[in-house]
Order: structure tokens, then C-alpha cells, then sequence
């Protein structure tokens, strides 16, 4: 009985904790933290479980009241939202994990809402992936939306800036996509995916159905940070404390990835987007310009969190890049490359958290070798991160880039094989600037300090999920065929 | 510029109008089935017959009226109004807000989504509410930590 | 954007697609299903709340979510640290 | 020709309003008025979906005994009607969010300025 309301189950989970989190919150603001901790595991073990499901019986259809679709509105739980939903929820519970000392730290006696508003933007982030329906999309896109401004105004002093910035961009690039949704509304009559894109077909030649795939396309870029839409984002990820950017980085641009899937492949399906317009080529060659500008902006930062939210940008890159090539080859990279950079960016930004809370900053160039002595499993964290960012072979980094390269090789479009190629040494440039700087510096020269620096690691909360999921890349690595196996199946043509 | 005095004037015109906009957000929240209207407008004129208290009186007289902590549980006990209607529903057998599934015995399965809806508007007025008072309350104290 | 305007159904035209009785594929369109059947379905005469309060419930509670969010938002950034009294 | 114009002149306004909202955000210095103009262009997009539902010689969605049900031209599309409902509140929710992060920026830099704030940022 429990199976058929697994979609339903997932969200719900969230909505229990943001409403039990206030209740006791205001009583006890200490249980804050382990309530949210508690919910999302719950959430995570639920998703595994309908994962598992899924694989076994195939997709399930969730009608919320009873009414069945085009009338009511659905949960759609199939392979790609599965997914989806396993990576953002277990990355979610390792940083939800990690963040009870840095609450404590950065934001004291805020943890009530803090925390209520993590589980509402989980919620917000899981009903996007999961519902089935257009005007509902855009409600949770609202709810994961208001609540990541409220996070990322948390912070440093120019914070509520930064988040002010996002949310006149966000909520614009919100608004063009109801647009989007209200012409398609108009043009067909319904609102439900399934059904809209079975008659869509019929009005392939009809101007306003380009328009609205040009709104959708452009309201969620902004919310992906595709390329000349990723201004708010190397700000808000700066100024935001440690723990939004960490819960928010590896997830929020990732769902927006996911609907950019959604829209292309299974509403309009490739043959109707290119219909009129060459619309994936152009998206293609933002996501190629993008890549490429990420990494340079990168390589010339001097702050840690601000590299890593431009390495962001150029990541993304990759993920559409992958959607554009509309392959198979192409399709299993860009996912294998959302579950890892999931994981690498959230180990980066909870090194960077750690970094932050002994030290007090994350400037590189105040980098020494004495970090090795204070923090070695930090270190080791960040490495393992770092190299599989760059994509070296045992980890699993290099995987989702030799996928979308054979992809590129399969669509023969050489420019993106160089971009990917090119891109990747530029990773390594600024990510062995930060390694030689702690590994490899001179010691004579900075002997003294080497020696005197006294083991100072990060207490036990906050390693245990960086060195997990630091661990996990190893595993994914070595378990990509499984994985690309199942990525396979899904591929919706 | 933040002049402490009251104006008596302003204060009984607020005291006189305030019960019949209270008064017609409820008529507008009970009578939704019927006429344009249900939860969030009827809310928002609760919320606007308390907020003509508050702008009048100060901080004093609002007290006598709703407290500010009391605003987070209200707006909890609205959320929890709703999705406890939903979970009651899915535990029930049906889909997650299926009214016909609500334990009301005897009735046909129209009526029960009838009262079901009527539920679910209470809710929503309740949250809106005391969330529109609620963010009203922090703006004016305004305080902010850095 | 007007050139993109130029090929909608024209305004308040009963013959449009999302007026009509039944989709080009067979299937129901919503806002005529529900002016035949809101009320036989609730017993309620406003069809607007029918649809508000219950084929689309998940919407309105997403509605109400938001709206708590907001609340919840100020608390974060508008409230002191006068925590524990 | 007649018909056309008579049939898209409503969309034609949305497409200005929005273009108003539109310079509001991108060339208004104060934020405040940046804030007006992102209301201005959600309401643009309120104002379309409404005209969408419209049908000529229809009355209001709410059931009247004397007009039967069953010819659903007499009855106004209900749905934009609750689709917008919604997007109301949740543009409601957003000014709300938008304010209290202008206050939070008053309260740092007393500035709401974008220049300024820029400069004082750096």
C-alpha cells in the first residue's frame, strides 16, 4: 500500500518537518538541527526505497485528491526524477549533518528558521522534480525560490544584497516562465505534461508555441545559471554562510537542470524544439561559452567560495551541454555528471565551511603548508575533490566527462570536444594552485610555521559527511558501469 | 519623527471600523462557497482589521488584542489545519487531500468534499492571518543583528 | 514578443481550445469539465473555489506553503537574537 | 483585420505593462523602485492570464440556477481565475520576502541607493 504513495510520501516528509520544526523550535531551539537531519534521512531512505521500487515495477502515477490528470494534478514518479530525488536528498543529509556547528557559529538563535526554511526549499526542490503539472511547477519553484533568498541572506554583511539581487532576477525569470506556461495554456487547453505533449505536435509551426519554449527556457536559465543569466550567482554563493551555499550550490542549479530536461525532452521532445528555431544548438553554445568563462573567472579569484561559484557556472555548463547533444551518450553524461557534481561541489563547499570556521576565512592566497599539519583530512577531502573536478581517472569525475565526450564524438561536434578538453586543463590550473600551495610549498621557507601548526581538525560532525562524501566519489568511480547502465534505460527516446 | 502621542480621533475610528472588517472577513471566508471569496481574501481582511488596531493604537493597545508571540503557533496551527486534512484523508485509503475519504459518517460523497473544502478555506484564512501580522510585526521592530 | 502574440486564439472566442468540450487528443479539457461537473462533484455553486479547494488542492497548499515561507523569512532576518527568555 | 485587432489588443497591452516592468528593473537606480517595477511585471502576467479566460456573451463562474451548465459557453474558463489566485499570493509572498531584505540592507548601509550601495560594499 505504501508503494503507490511513495512521490507523495518524499514531499510530504519535508512538510512534516517544516511544520514540526517551528512547533518545537520555539520550545527548544536547540532541537532544530536534529529534527531537520531526521526529516531529510527520512526523506533519503524513502527516495532509496522508491528507487528501488521503481526498478523492479516501473514508474508510478501519484492523483493528488483523487482527480485523475488533465483535471487534477500529478506526481510523476519515473527513472529521471528518481534519480534526481536520490541525489538531492542524501547530499542534503550530509550537509544538513554538517551544519549544526556552523549554525551554532554563524547565525545563533536563528535555528528555528533557518532550519524550517531548509525543509521548505527541500520541499519546493522535490515537488519541482516530481509534479507532473505546469502551474504547479511554478508554485514550487516559488516555495524553493523564497526560500533560498532567505537562506542566502543569511551571512556575511553584504548578504541580504546579494540575495535582494537574486530575487529580482529570480523572480522575473519566474514570471517569464508563467508567461511561457500561459501561452502554451492558451494554445492547447491543458496543463498537465503528459497531455500537452501529445498534442503539441499539432502546433509545431505556431509562433507562440516558440515563444513559450523561448520563456520557459529562459525563466529556468536563470534559476540554472546559464551562461549570460549567471549573474546573481557568484554573490549570493560568496556572502551566503557556509552551510546555505553548501545545501544550495550542489542542488538548486542541478533542479533547475532537471527541468530544463523536462521541457526539452519529454514536453516539446527534440524533433518540435528544433523545429523552428535551432534551439539546442544555441543552448549548446551558451553552455560552451559558459564553461569556457567559468573556468578563466575562476582562475582569477582569490577567494575560495567565490572560485568555486564560478567552477559552478562553468559545471553547469557541462550538464547542458550534455542536454543539448541530445544523445544517448551525451544524456548519461550530463546525468552522471549532476550525481557528481553534486557531490564534488558539496565536499568543496564543506571544506570550505571547515575552513571557515577554524580559520575564520577562505582566502587562497593566505594558503600555506601548515594546513596540511592542522587539518589532514580536510585536506585529503579537498584533494580527492579536487582531482576528480579536474577528472583524472580512478575517480568519478572522469567518467561523466568521458561520457559527454563520447557524446560530442557521437554527434561529431568537434568545437564542444576541445571546450571539454580545454576546460579541463583549466580546472587543473586552479584547482593545483590551491594544492601546490598546501602540498607542495617550499619548506625551508615556511619551515617554522610547518612545524609549529598544531593538529586542529574539524570536530566529528563536520568531517563525517565531508570525508563520506569524499569517499563516495572513489565509490561512484569505480561503480560508473552500474550506473551508466541505469542511466541507459531511462533515456526517454 | 517617531512622535509617541496618541490621537484619540484616529484610535475610536479604528476602534469603530475594525469589528465589521473582521466581521466581513469571516462573512467572506464561510461564504466562498457561494459568492467570490474563500481563505486567503477573507485572511488578508482579518489580518487588515488587526493591522487598523495596531496602526492606531501602538504597540499598548495591540497587545490587548493578539500578542506578537502568539503569531507563529497561529500560523503553524493554519498549515497544520490543512495537511492534517490531506494526511487524514491518505491514511483513510484515498490519495493525499482526497475529501471524500474524511471520516464524516452518513454523508454523501459531494457533502464530505463540501466540508472538506470549508476545512481547508479555515486553514488557509487563519494562516494567511496571522502570517500578514506576523511579517507587519517583525518589520516594525525591524531590528537586525549585524 | 507582440510579433509572438500574433498567433494566439483570438480573446473570448467560445471556439477556442481551451474552451472546447474535448482536446484535439481525446482527453478532457479542464475548464470545461469543470463548469459540467464542479458542482455535481461538491455541492458548491462557485466553481472558482471548487477548483481552488479541491482539484488542484496541491496548488492552494503550495499557496499556503509560500506564504508561510515568507513569514518564516522575516523571523530569520528581521528578528533579534533575543532568543531563550 | 477588424477581428484580429479586436481579438489580440488585450495581449498587445500585456506585452507594454511588461516592458514598463521590465525598465523599472533594469534601469532604476533605487531599489525600491526596482521592487515596484518587478510588481508591475508579475501583475502584466496576472492581467494576461485573466484575459485569456474571458468568452464573449459568458457570465461569471459561479453556478446560476437559471443558466444551465451543460452549454459551457455561458460559464467564463475557470481556471486562469484560480491559476492567478494563486500567482497573487504567491507575488504577495515575494514583495513580502523583498521588503524585509530592503530592510535588513537600510539597517546595514542606511542606503538603498544602488550606487551607493556598490560603493560602500567595496
Amino acid at each position: 500500500m505504501i508503494d503507490s504513495h511513495l512521490p507523495a510520501l518524499i514531499a510530504l516528509t519535508f512538510v512534516l518537518f517544516a511544520i514540526l520544526i517551528p512547533m518545537f523550535g520555539l520550545w527548544k531551539p536547540k532541537s532544530s538541527q536534529p529534527l531537520a537531519v531526521l526529516g531529510s534521512g527520512i526523506a533519503s531512505v524513502l527516495s532509496l526505497y522508491a528507487f528501488a521500487t521503481y526498478l523492479q515495477t516501473g514508474s508510478i502515477r501519484y492523483f493528488f485528491g483523487g482527480w485523475e490528470p488533465p483535471v487534477g494534478i500529478e506526481f510523476v514518479y519515473d527513472g529521471l526524477s528518481g534519480f534526481f530525488v536520490l541525489v538531492i536528498n542524501t547530499v542534503a543529509f550530509f550537509v544538513l549533518i554538517h551544519s549544526r556547528q556552523v549554525a551554532r557559529r554563524e547565525f545563533p538563535g536563528k535555528e528555528m528558521p533557518y532550519f524550517a526554511l531548509a525543509m521548505l526549499a527541500l520541499l519546493g526542490f522535490n515537488g519541482m522534480i516530481l509534479t507532473g503539472d505546469l502551474f504547479n511547477l511554478y508554485v514550487f519553484l516559488e516555495i524553493s525560490s523564497l526560500a533560498s533568498y532567505g537562506l542566502i541572506a543569511i551571512g556575511s554583511r553584504p548578504a541580504p544584497y546579494a540575495a535582494f539581487r537574486y530575487l529580482i532576477i529570480g523572480t522575473a525569470g519566474g514570471t517569464l516562465y508563467l508567461l511561457g506556461v500561459g501561452f502554451l495554456y492558451t494554445v492547447t487547453g491543458t496543463l498537465n505534461i503528459i497531455d500537452m505533449a501529445a498534442m503539441l505536435p499539432t502546433f509545431a509551426t505556431n509562433t507562440s508555441v516558440v515563444a513559450a519554449l523561448v520563456l520557459m527556457v529562459v525563466g529556468i536559465g536563470v534559476k540554472a545559471a546559464l551562461f549570460p543569466l549567471h549573474g546573481w550567482l557568484p554573490d549570493s554563493y560568496t556572502f551566503a554562510s557556509s552551510s546555505s551555499t553548501a545545501l544550495i550550490a550542489p542542488i538548486g542549479t542541478k533542479v533547475a537542470a532537471y527541468i530544463l530536461f523536462r521541457i526539452v525532452f519529454y514536453l516539446f521532445g527534440v524533433e518540435l524544439t528544433d523545429a523552428v528555431a535551432p534551439i539546442t544548438t544555441v543552448i549548446g553554445i551558451l553552455a560552451a561559452i559558459g564553461i569556457l568563462y567559468g573556468s578563466i573567472m575562476a582562475i582569477a579569484q582569490t577567494e575560495m567560495k567565490r572560485m568555486l561559484a564560478y567552477s559552478s557556472v562553468s559545471q553547469i555548463g557541462y550538464i547542458i551541454m550534455g542536454l543539448s547533444l541530445a544523445n544517448p551518450l551525451g544524456f548519461a553524461g550530463a546525468l552522471l555528471h549532476v550525481l557528481n557534481h553534486a557531490v564534488m561541489k558539496a565536499c568543496l563547499f564543506l571544506v570550505a565551511g571547515n575552513l571557515r570556521m577554524k580559520e575564520g576565512h577562505s582566502d587562497i592566497s593566505k594558503f600555506n603548508d601548515s594546513y596540511r599539519k592542522k587539518y589532514p583530512w580536510t585536506m585529503a577531502s579537498f584533494s580527492v575533490a579536487a582531482i576528480s573536478m579536474v577528472g583524472l581517472p580512478p575517480l568519478a569525475g572522469f567518467f561523466s566527462k568521458w561520457y559527454l565526450a563520447l557524446g560530442t564524438i557521437d554527434n561529431e561536434n568537434w568545437i564542444f570536444l576541445a571546450v571539454i578538453l580545454i576546460s579541463s586543463l583549466l580546472n587543473a590550473v586552479y584547482f593545483f594552485r590551491i594544492l601546490e600551495k598546501v602540498y607542495m610549498m617550499n619548506p625551508k621557507k615556511d619551515q617554522k610555521e610547518g612545524s609549529d601548526a598544531e593538529r586542529n581538525e574539524v570536530g566529528f560532525s563536520m568531517m563525517f559527511p565531508t570525508s563520506v562524501l569524499a569517499i563516495a566519489l572513489f565509490v561512484i568511480g569505480f561503480a560508473n558501469a552500474a550506473i551508466v547502465g541505469i542511466l541507459f534505460n531511462i533515456f526517454p527516446m | 519623527m517617531r512622535r509617541q502621542e496618541e490621537s484619540p480621533i484616529v484610535l475610536l475610528g479604528s476602534r469603530l471600523l475594525s469589528p465589521y472588517i473582521m466581521l466581513f472577513g469571516l462573512y467572506v471566508i464561510f461564504f466562498g462557497h457561494y459568492s467570490p471569496g474563500g481563505g486567503f481574501q477573507g485572511g488578508t481582511l482579518l489580518a487588515a482589521s488587526i493591522l487598523l488596531i495596531r496602526l492606531a493604537g501602538g504597540r499598548r493597545v495591540s497587545r490587548l488584542q493578539i500578542q506578537e508571540f502568539a503569531t507563529t503557533p497561529l500560523a503553524v496551527f493554519g498549515v497544520i489545519i490543512y495537511f492534517a486534512t490531506g494526511l487524514v484523508a491518505m491514511i483513510m485509503g484515498g490519495y493525499f487531500l482526497d475529501y471524500e475519504m474524511l471520516p464524516f459518517t452518513g454523508m454523501e460523497p459531494a457533502m464530505v468534499r463540501y466540508w472538506g473544502i470549508l476545512i481547508i478555506e479555515v486553514g488557509i484564512g487563519l494562516a494567511v492571518m496571522a502570517i500578514l501580522v506576523m511579517i507587519y510585526d517583525n518589520m516594525v521592530k525591524g531590528e537586525d543583528y549585524a | 514578443m507582440i510579433y509572438a502574440a500574433s498567433d494566439l486564439p483570438y480573446r473570448g472566442d467560445p471556439d477556442n481550445l481551451m474552451h472546447a468540450e474535448e482536446s484535439i487528443t481525446g482527453t478532457e479539457v479542464v475548464g470545461s469539465y469543470v463548469i459540467q461537473e464542479a458542482y455535481k462533484d461538491a455541492k458548491t455553486p462557485n466553481i472558482v473555489t471548487v477548483i481552488l479547494g479541491d482539484y488542484r488542492s496541491v496548488d492552494t497548499f503550495g499557496e499556503q506553503v509560500v506564504v508561510f515561507t515568507a513569514g518564516l523569512i522575516t523571523i530569520l532576518i528581521l528578528r533579534s537574537r533575543r532568543r531563550q527568555i | 483585420m477588424l477581428d484580429f485587432f479586436l481579438g489580440h489588443y488585450a495581449y498587445w497591452f500585456v506585452v507594454i505593462l511588461m516592458c514598463v516592468g521590465l525598465y523599472g528593473i533594469l534601469f532604476k537606480k533605487n531599489l525600491v523602485k526596482k521592487t515596484i517595477g518587478l510588481a508591475i511585471f508579475q501583475v502584466s502576467v496576472v492581467l494576461y492570464f485573466v484575459s485569456i479566460a474571458s468568452k464573449w456573451g459568458a457570465t461569471v463562474p459561479v453556478k446560476d440556477s437559471n443558466i444551465p451548465v451543460e452549454q459551457v459557453a455561458n460559464y467564463l474558463n475557470p481556471l486562469p481565475h484560480t491559476l492567478m489566485l494563486t500567482a497573487i499570493v504567491v507575488g504577495v509572498a515575494t514583495l513580502g520576502v523583498a521588503f524585509t531584505l530592503l530592510m535588513a540592507i537600510y539597517n546595514r548601509y542606511g542606503t538603498l541607493d544602488e550606487q551607493e550601495l556598490l560603493e560602500k560594499i567595496q
